[in-house]
């Protein structure tokens, strides 16, 4: 049987690899790729907890951390669309929105 | 009679530039100075009595040996008369050009420049006279007649 | 342009519209809001095909009377249609019951062939007749135009009925020679029958 | 940015052939060809699963048409299968002319069809050229690539381009994985 | 347990033998023989195997021997392993797909319940939208990965297609989902049990529309604006050779055979004769013994199932036959501008007519 | 769980066919390269630009509004389970729902973001 | 069984995400980003959450990553030829680093097991029982998502249309 | 970098559609600039079917010309075969007979019928139609085995021969053609009701391609393109040749100009063409075939072998050729895609000193750029297939 520690471990990895991608990247895409992943990572640990509390709250909140991961993504990515018209870049490095 | 009506206009109106008109099998036809073909054409198609509309066809023929060598020879037709008329304009071999009328009819566009290209007679005032039915690389002109019927010229690679 | 007018005012510019009767094609193809639903005329049109395709599947299960089946397909290779004897298949020349060509290479066909597909090398025997010592015909140019058997004085060149077996893997092998070219005048009677009254009698 | 002639280089698009001998080539292909079974059955597989690249220029795509259509149904070989992209196709029918400005086109296309494949000369334009013996067109297209079949005709019956595919079939049937070499064998620029 | 893993084997097996080894090969000698038909042609009919030709049925023999043994192809410029993965996501979900879908009722056989359905899942529908999204992703890097014109072109026409279709076709069946009140397809199929009760009956504008938008997600005419021949060559596979390129269209080939099946057991009564039920067979056949009888109504109704899906089958490949294609933004207005609030609204009506009863 | 481990061994076997294709036509096909025939195909000519390019953000806004409402139907899949239990209070609930997102879709239409061109 | 499928999800999870984080190529990153959502549907699955693990393909896998994939296309970034193989070298440091250390963690923490599964109903992760609670206890959530996705549509919409309005 | 960022969304794919296209039938190329899908810009390049057609004229006999007129339209090459006659004749100055006029109106209208089946075919095969093409091409097989009998060949009729014909209408004609139209009109009510009310169909043609006709005129549009803009120019009824002036038939004209109007202008002028066929065949009168001048056309084989005037003119007209005096005309038939017209010069010899053809969708290809600019790639396939671009007339 596994445990929960087990899941919990498997979120808390997924959290750390997104974690370290959005601080390295450098490539806003892929940052953002990132911060998806530690969303699931999280989605992960509710759905766990769901379980072996039995409780069904988790999956609700999943749902709705999903409806606002894809609200944010739609906004996010037309951001990002946004910004590489006005700064044709989409690299952290060269963004300095001070400059504007 | 009805032919009458666009020879008598058109000499009324360019008498020098007219330099000959002849009519064999019912085709009227009228050989115009090189330089005026442009006002003539415009000419025909404007006014209400004559209203050739159509730029039927263009062409030129080849009179190797005689001088001047070439023969511009336009088609139109008047579709509200139902009339046709032929203009003919004479094109020497050493000033191998004639004035482009595209600015009249959209559709000698092509028509000239398949005369370039067969024939070597450049349009001045065409907006992009270059070879249509031939490939860049083709050396002379076909239709001329000192041009051999079955001089082969090098295929042209793909990768050049 | 200024004419545009005019050209809509046919009738008062002398034309003759009263032979002339232009057909509006297009007035009685608005679509009604039904045929607008997409769907109806969608299954229309499948009505269409289907009914072809049960008729065809019928045919082929019960095949109607005296026929093996109901759609025009020809199984080529088993089965070859009758042409028309206006037909011009590939030209062949004339032999004579003795097996000599009729060709007296006059050399028309030769001349007239707009593929110049025709090579004759001409001799006399000894009694002074001609004959076409080579005749080659190179079928990867002949067009089948029929000049050849038009012009031919003692419809010696005929086109025949044969269109197969002309697929070769080597452009060489499409030279015919005389002996590929000859057929018993047996074989293409109704041809030079045919070929007898094409060309109207002149009356001078 | 120079004219460059073609050559045909490694396959040999005209086998040598005793010119006397009477019935042309089908003796070519002799008794003596051994396949294994496996070439038999993936030879059997190419004969009737043609996927055709159809190059239709001129006059002879009407026939074309003809030959795909109901009445002569090019479908019953197994042959009905247009691809227009060359990587899937097997046969390039070249239909109709060629002139000189569509032969680095015609050329291009054949190389860059996937192995293996065959070529089909359709109508006499293809074959040599036609009447169309002048400046402008190319006078036969093997000057260009290698052509595996020729049919005559102009535009030939669609019996004849019937005819021509049952012999590009038993041709298939008697091809070896030998054949069908290694390697680059593109029809290139040959000085 | 044992039991329940031979049962599934059996059934996997059955499904794939069905679908890969019967559906696959064989709708291409359907689309070949019915345009045929169709057109007043014969069709392929002269692959002989000894000298028997059978009316062409070995042709898919042979097209995929040639098929096999033809060169395998990828572009200078391309993305490899994209390229070579385009056609591995097209095809699994497709074949992965009809797992959900039932081809027969529950029965006792030999002790042993047996559920005619590969996974009986609580999500079924949802599980086949899951992997028809997956899908997309197919078309779109094959066409993208390709680094051609055409390809790239029609990469982005099937994406945009699919994803739009998609939404239609998940709002299409809430309509169904409200009526029977599940999602499991089993379910749904059992509760059509009465003739009256079926799909067709309870949703008819939900079926056309449910078909229409399947058939654009499978991307076959009308809606093949992705892989238009006259257009785009040969759309998002332009550069595909082989076997890769017979890949997608064995994906198309087995996604109208979910097509078919999803519509049976949604709106056709899934595995029910009409006016029968499961117990009537079971009753019918008494004389076999228990056993006996399980066995011959599980086989009525897999005849009745698949026979349905042929019907399915043959209709969809008369329409791919019959119509023009759409227009690429004429695709995307009938979509987004006509099934979508058609979708709604009968969301909506549907609901009302639920609440008044 | 349990009944999810066919589909795992379906989706093993349909991975092992997928892949089992791909090798296979990778393997046994004949292979002859050369720069021409790895040229992209551009009917016979040589290709001018690279596929490589940005397209029109039209593609994206479609993309957009697929996940949006992919979204609202992930909201009705479990709702239209419950319908019947839920009743008339879930009706109007889920009605509300749709009004907000259909003054959305309103909004794009009118906006044309909709329309192709 | 389950253990194994545990595993071998997770292992798949982890390990495409780490391919995902240390890729250079953003398309491919995408593709390793859907393969660990696809691991994590699995574990959903195992976790008995079937509604859940459906949504995560649907929306996460089949949505929101084609949104992904759609604007690495749109943009078509060229990479950078400096930054790469540097950094990839960083990355890869960083995060085998972080999952060596945190599955040594796993290893000495799963043995303890503070908390049991109580018993599980039939019902659990069901979409009905998922859709009850949604609806009625979550109700003004659920209503105000709605707001949520409307301005999201409203918001892309100007972000995106901007330009196009301006130029035309 | 301003400048990338203004591109954002304009980043233009220059693409080369054709000349091996299936849509661009192998002759033409058009070289595409694409914002998205929709059309930037056009640039039609033709010439890949050109074969040197003035040249071989002028290096063969008057006669020799025939054949290669065949390929000129080659969907309907009995049209060019009988303008080229007419052609000739104008310059000799004959007439020929009336049961020759009579059948060469047969043979005109059965060439157009062909030609409007095959474009209609093949417009429906390129809009996705496949069934509605073969339904087509099954129709205008009929049609070829009319032809057929006519005159020996499937395409290349070769079958007018200046002043007359090259032979007499066969027997059991007029029978055949009752069965074959029968069939014919069988097909295409089938067609009609695939077609031309599916919506589908109609919004893919509908407004695309539209030619207003002052521009029309101005382009050098003729025929079935030119009428579907309103404009019933016919040369048929505005320079009457043959015996069209004593047939009853109607000049079908559209209204906007689009692709649409052009197809329903086709399939009428297929019925219309029919009737014509029908009439011509009931007023058929008795008589030669051919002009009883026996320097201007060639001998009968009875004559040759009976007749020793006959045999030397035989011989002088194959080898030298006709000799029309010298002189030039332009002479216009209604083609089956509009005005073809022959403009001949002649220097007195057995050979054309020229010989130009006005090729009718020489003009229409031109205005292919004005007409799908601003439209999407998918509205190049109704646009092109409506304008029947064939490339041996296109390029010659």
């Amino acid at each position: 049987m596994v445990s929960l520690n087990s899941y919990l471990i498997v979120g808390a990895i997924l959290f750390s690899i997104g974690a370290v991608g959005v601080f390295t990247r450098r490539n806003v895409l892929i940052i953002y790729m990132c911060i998806e992943l530690m969303l699931n990572a999280v989605n992960l640990t509710f759905i766990s907890f769901s379980k072996f509390l039995n409780d069904m709250n988790g999956h609700v909140f999943v749902f709705m951390i999903m409806t606002v991961a894809a609200a944010e993504a739609a906004v996010g990515l037309a951001i990002i669309i946004s910004l590489f018209r006005n700064k044709a870049t989409i690299y952290v490095d060269d963004i300095n929105l001070s400059k504007g | 009679m009805e032919a009458n009506i666009t020879t008598n206009k058109l000499s009324a109106r360019f008498s020098d530039s007219i330099i000959e008109t002849h009519s064999h099998r019912g085709d009227e036809t009228l050989v115009v100075r090189k330089q005026d073909i442009q006002d003539i054409c415009q000419f025909l198609r404007d006014d209400t009595e004559l209203l050739y509309n159509f730029m039927m066809d263009l062409t030129a023929v080849d009179y190797l040996g005689q001088e001047p060598r070439f023969e511009v020879v336009y088609h139109l037709y008047s579709l509200a008369f139902n009339r046709r008329i032929r203009i003919k304009t004479r094109v020497s071999e050493s000033d191998c050009s004639v004035d482009s009328i595209v600015s009249l009819w959209p559709s000698a566009n092509w028509f000239e420049r398949e005369v370039y290209d067969l024939y070597g007679i450049t349009f001045k005032g065409h907006p992009e006279l270059r070879r249509i039915l031939l490939y860049e690389d083709f050396q002379g002109h076909p239709l001329r007649k000192d041009y051999p019927i079955k001089k082969r010229q090098p295929l042209i690679g793909p990768n050049c | 342009m200024a004419d545009i007018n005019i050209i809509h005012n046919y009738p008062k510019m002398g034309i003759p519209m009263g032979k002339l009767k232009p057909k509006r094609v297009r007035k009685n193809i608005e679509l009604t809001l039904w045929e607008r639903l997409y769907i109806f005329e969608i299954i229309r049109g499948m009505h269409i095909t289907t009914i072809h395709f049960f008729l065809n599947l019928l045919g082929f299960i019960f095949p109607p009377k005296g026929k093996k089946r109901r759609i025009m397909t020809v199984y080529y290779p088993e089965e070859k249609l009758t042409l028309p004897v206006a037909y011009r298949g590939r030209p062949v020349l004339v032999m004579r019951e003795n097996g000599t060509e009729k060709c007296v290479a006059c050399g028309l066909c030769e001349k007239i062939c707009p593929a110049s597909a025709i090579t004759i090398i001409a001799e006399e025997k000894e009694n002074g007749e001609r004959f076409p010592a080579a005749y080659t015909l190179d079928m990867a140019r002949c067009v089948y135009c029929g000049y050849c058997e038009e012009v031919c004085p003692k419809e010696a060149i005929v086109m025949s009925a044969e269109y197969e077996g002309l697929a070769r893997r080597n452009r060489q092998n499409l030279r015919f020679s005389k002996d590929k070219l000859l057929r018993p005048e047996k074989s293409v009677k109704d041809r030079i029958e045919y070929i007898r009254g094409i060309y109207a009698k002149c009356n001078y | 940015m120079g004219m460059m002639r073609f050559g045909i280089p490694k396959r040999e698009t005209v086998p040598a052939v005793n010119p006397t001998s009477p019935d042309d080539d089908t003796r070519l292909l002799g008794g003596s060809i051994i396949l294994t079974k496996l070439e038999a059955i993936n030879n059997w597989g190419r004969k009737y699963s043609f996927f055709q690249y159809p190059f239709v220029t001129a006059c002879c795509g009407m026939e074309f048409m003809s030959v795909a259509g109901p009445k002569y149904d090019l479908d019953r070989f197994g042959a009905a299968l247009p691809r227009f992209s060359p990587r899937q196709a097997d046969l390039l029918m070249v239909v109709g002319t060629i002139s000189h400005k569509q032969a680095p086109i015609l050329v291009k296309v054949y190389n860059q069809m996937a192995e293996p494949k065959w070529v089909f000369a359709f109508g006499v334009c293809a074959v040599s050229g036609g009447f169309y013996d002048n400046y402008a067109t190319v006078q036969g297209i093997d000057t260009l690539i290698p052509v595996d079949v020729y049919v005559p005709g102009c535009p030939p019956r669609p019996e004849m381009v019937i005819d021509g595919l049952i012999r590009l079939q038993q041709m298939v049937v008697e091809g070896k994985w030998s054949d069908f070499p290694k390697g680059a064998s593109p029809v290139t620029n040959i000085e | 347990m044992v039991a329940d893993l031979i049962e599934s084997i059996v059934k996997i097996l059955f499904i794939f033998g069905v679908n890969i080894g019967f559906f696959s090969p064989i709708l291409g000698w359907v689309e070949r023989k019915q345009s045929a038909l169709m057109q007043d042609r014969v069709g392929a009919n002269r692959a002989d195997i000894f000298g028997y030709t059978l009316i062409g049925l070995f042709h898919p023999i042979a097209d995929a021997i040639k098929v096999l043994t033809k060169e395998d192809f990828i572009p200078d410029g391309a993305d490899r392993l994209i390229h070579t993965l385009a056609p591995f996501i097209s095809l699994t979900p497709a074949i992965v797909a009809f797992a959900v879908i039932p081809f027969g009722g529950q029965y006792e056989l030999f002790g042993h319940r047996v559920n005619l359905i590969i996974a009986d899942l609580d999500v079924g529908l949802l599980f086949v939208f899951a992997f028809a999204s997956l899908a997309s992703f197919g078309a779109v890097l094959a066409g993208w990965s390709s680094n051609n014109n055409w390809s790239f072109l029609g990469g982005l026409r099937a994406s945009a297609q699919m994803l739009s279709y998609e939404v239609v076709m998940g709002l299409n069946i809430i309509g169904v989902i409200m009526v029977y009140g599940t999602l499991r397809l089993s379910e749904i199929g059992a509760m059509q049990v009465n003739f009256f009760d079926w799909g067709i009956f309870l949703q008819p504008v939900g079926f056309v529309l449910f078909f229409t938008c399947a058939i654009a997600e499978n991307k076959r005419a009308p809606f093949d604006v992705a892989e238009a021949e006259s257009e785009l060559v040969a759309g998002y596979f332009t550069e595909y050779s082989g076997l890769k390129f017979v890949m997608f269209w064995m994906g198309e080939f087995l996604e109208i055979v979910t097509i078919g099946g999803l519509v049976t057991t949604m709106f056709f009564g899934a595995w029910h004769l009409p006016f029968v039920s499961d117990q009537m067979l079971l009753n019918f056949f008494r004389f076999a013994g228990p056993n006996g009888a399980a066995i011959l109504a599980i086989l009525v109704n897999i005849i009745t199932f698949f026979t349905k899906v042929i019907f399915f089958i043959w209709l969809q490949m008369t329409i791919r036959w019959t119509l023009p294609r759409f227009r690429y933004d004429q695709v995307m207005r009938l979509g987004w501008k006509m099934f979508l609030p058609i979708a709604l609204i009968n969301i909506f009506i549907t609901g009302l007519v639920i609440l008044v009863k | 769980m349990n009944e999810y481990i066919p589909v795992l061994i379906m989706l093993l076997l349909a991975s092992a066919t997928s892949i089992g294709m791909i090798v296979a036509t990778t393997l046994i096909g004949p292979k002859k390269k050369f720069a021409e025939k790895m040229q992209p195909f551009e009917c016979g000519e040589n290709p001018i630009v690279s596929p490589k390019l940005r397209f029109s953000v039209k593609f994206y806004l479609f993309a957009l509004f697929f996940v949006i409402f992919d979204i609202e139907a992930v909201f009705l899949y479990p709702w239209a389970v419950l319908f019947k239990e839920l009743g008339m209070f879930g009706f109007v609930e889920m009605m509300v729902f749709l009004t907000i997102l259909a003054i959305g879709l309103i909004y794009v239409w009118k906006r044309g973001a909709l329309e192709w061109e | 069984m389950q253990l194994l499928m545990f595993y071998i999800f997770s292992l798949g999870a982890v390990l495409s995400a780490t391919l995902m984080v240390t890729n250079i190529k953003p398309v491919t990153a995408a593709m390793n980003l859907i393969m660990t959502m696809f691991f994590l549907a699995g574990l959903y699955v195992l976790l008995d959450a079937h509604l859940i693990a459906a949504l995560q393909i649907i929306v996460y896998a089949g949505a929101i990553m084609v949104l992904f994939l759609f604007v690495i296309l749109l943009l078509n970034i060229h990479e950078k030829e400096g930054e790469t193989a540097r950094r990839k070298v960083i990355i890869q440091f960083g995060s085998i680093a972080i999952v060596g250390s945190l599955f040594i963690a796993m290893a000495k923490l799963s043995a303890i097991d503070p908390l049991m599964i109580k018993a599980v109903d039939p019902a659990f992760g069901t979409t009905k029982s998922v859709g009850k609670l949604l609806y009625t206890d979550y109700l003004l959530p659920f209503e105000i998502a709605s707001f949520l996705l409307l301005a999201a549509i409203v918001g892309a919409v100007i972000l995106a249309k901007r330009r196009i309005d301006d130029s035309e | 970098m301003s400048d990338t960022a203004k591109d954002l969304h304009s980043e233009y794919m220059v693409i080369n559609m054709g000349p091996s296209h299936p849509v661009t039938h192998g002759t033409v190329k058009f070289l595409l600039t694409l914002e998205g899908e929709t059309i930037i810009d056009m640039k039609v390049d033709i010439g890949y079917l050109h074969r040197g057609f003035e040249k071989m004229c002028e290096n063969g006999t008057w006669e020799q010309v025939i054949p290669y007129t065949d390929r000129l339209n080659y969907v309907s090459p009995l049209i060019n075969n009988v303008g080229y006659a007419l052609a000739v004749e104008k310059l000799i100055g004959i007439e020929a007979p009336q049961r020759c006029q009579y059948i060469r109106v047969i043979a005109s209208e059965l060439a157009r019928i062909s030609d409007h089946y095959t474009n209609v075919a093949a417009s429906g095969l390129e809009l996705g139609a496949f069934t509605a093409f073969l339904y087509f091409v099954e129709a205008r097989e009929l049609i070829w085995d009319l032809i057929e009998m006519l005159c020996g060949a499937r395409v290349t009729a070769n079958y007018v021969r200046i002043g007359g014909l090259k032979n007499d209408l066969p027997d059991g004609f007029k029978t055949k053609s009752r069965d074959v139209f029968k069939r014919c009109r069988e097909l295409w009510a089938d067609v009609d009701k695939l077609l031309t009310k599916n919506r589908i169909f109609i919004d893919r043609v509908r407004n695309v391609g539209v030619m207003p006709p002052e521009d029309a005129i101005a382009w050098g549009f003729t025929g079935p393109c030119l009428r579907a803009c309103g404009i019933p120019y016919d040369v048929r009824k505005f320079h009457p040749y043959l015996v069209y002036d004593q047939m009853d038939f109607e000049v079908p004209v559209g209204e906007t100009g689009d692709n649409f109007d052009r197809y329903l202008v086709r399939m009428e002028e297929i019925n219309q063409s029919m009737r014509i066929v029908e009439q011509a065949l009931d007023k058929m009168p008795t008589g030669p075939v051919n002009v009883d001048m026996p320097e201007y056309r060639w001998q009968s084989k009875d004559d040759i072998s009976n007749r020793i005037e006959s045999m030397i003119f035989h011989f002088k007209t194959v080898t030298e050729g006709i000799k029309p005096p010298a002189g030039e005309i332009y002479s216009a038939v209604e083609g089956a895609n509009g005005e073809l017209g022959f403009y001949l010069v002649s220097d007195g010899s057995g050979k054309p000193y020229k010989c130009r053809v006005r090729p009718p969708c020489f003009p229409l290809t031109a205005a292919m750029p004005k007409m799908v600019r601003g439209s999407f790639i998918a509205d190049i396939i109704p646009t092109f297939d409506m304008i029947n671009m064939i490339g041996g007339e296109c390029d010659r």
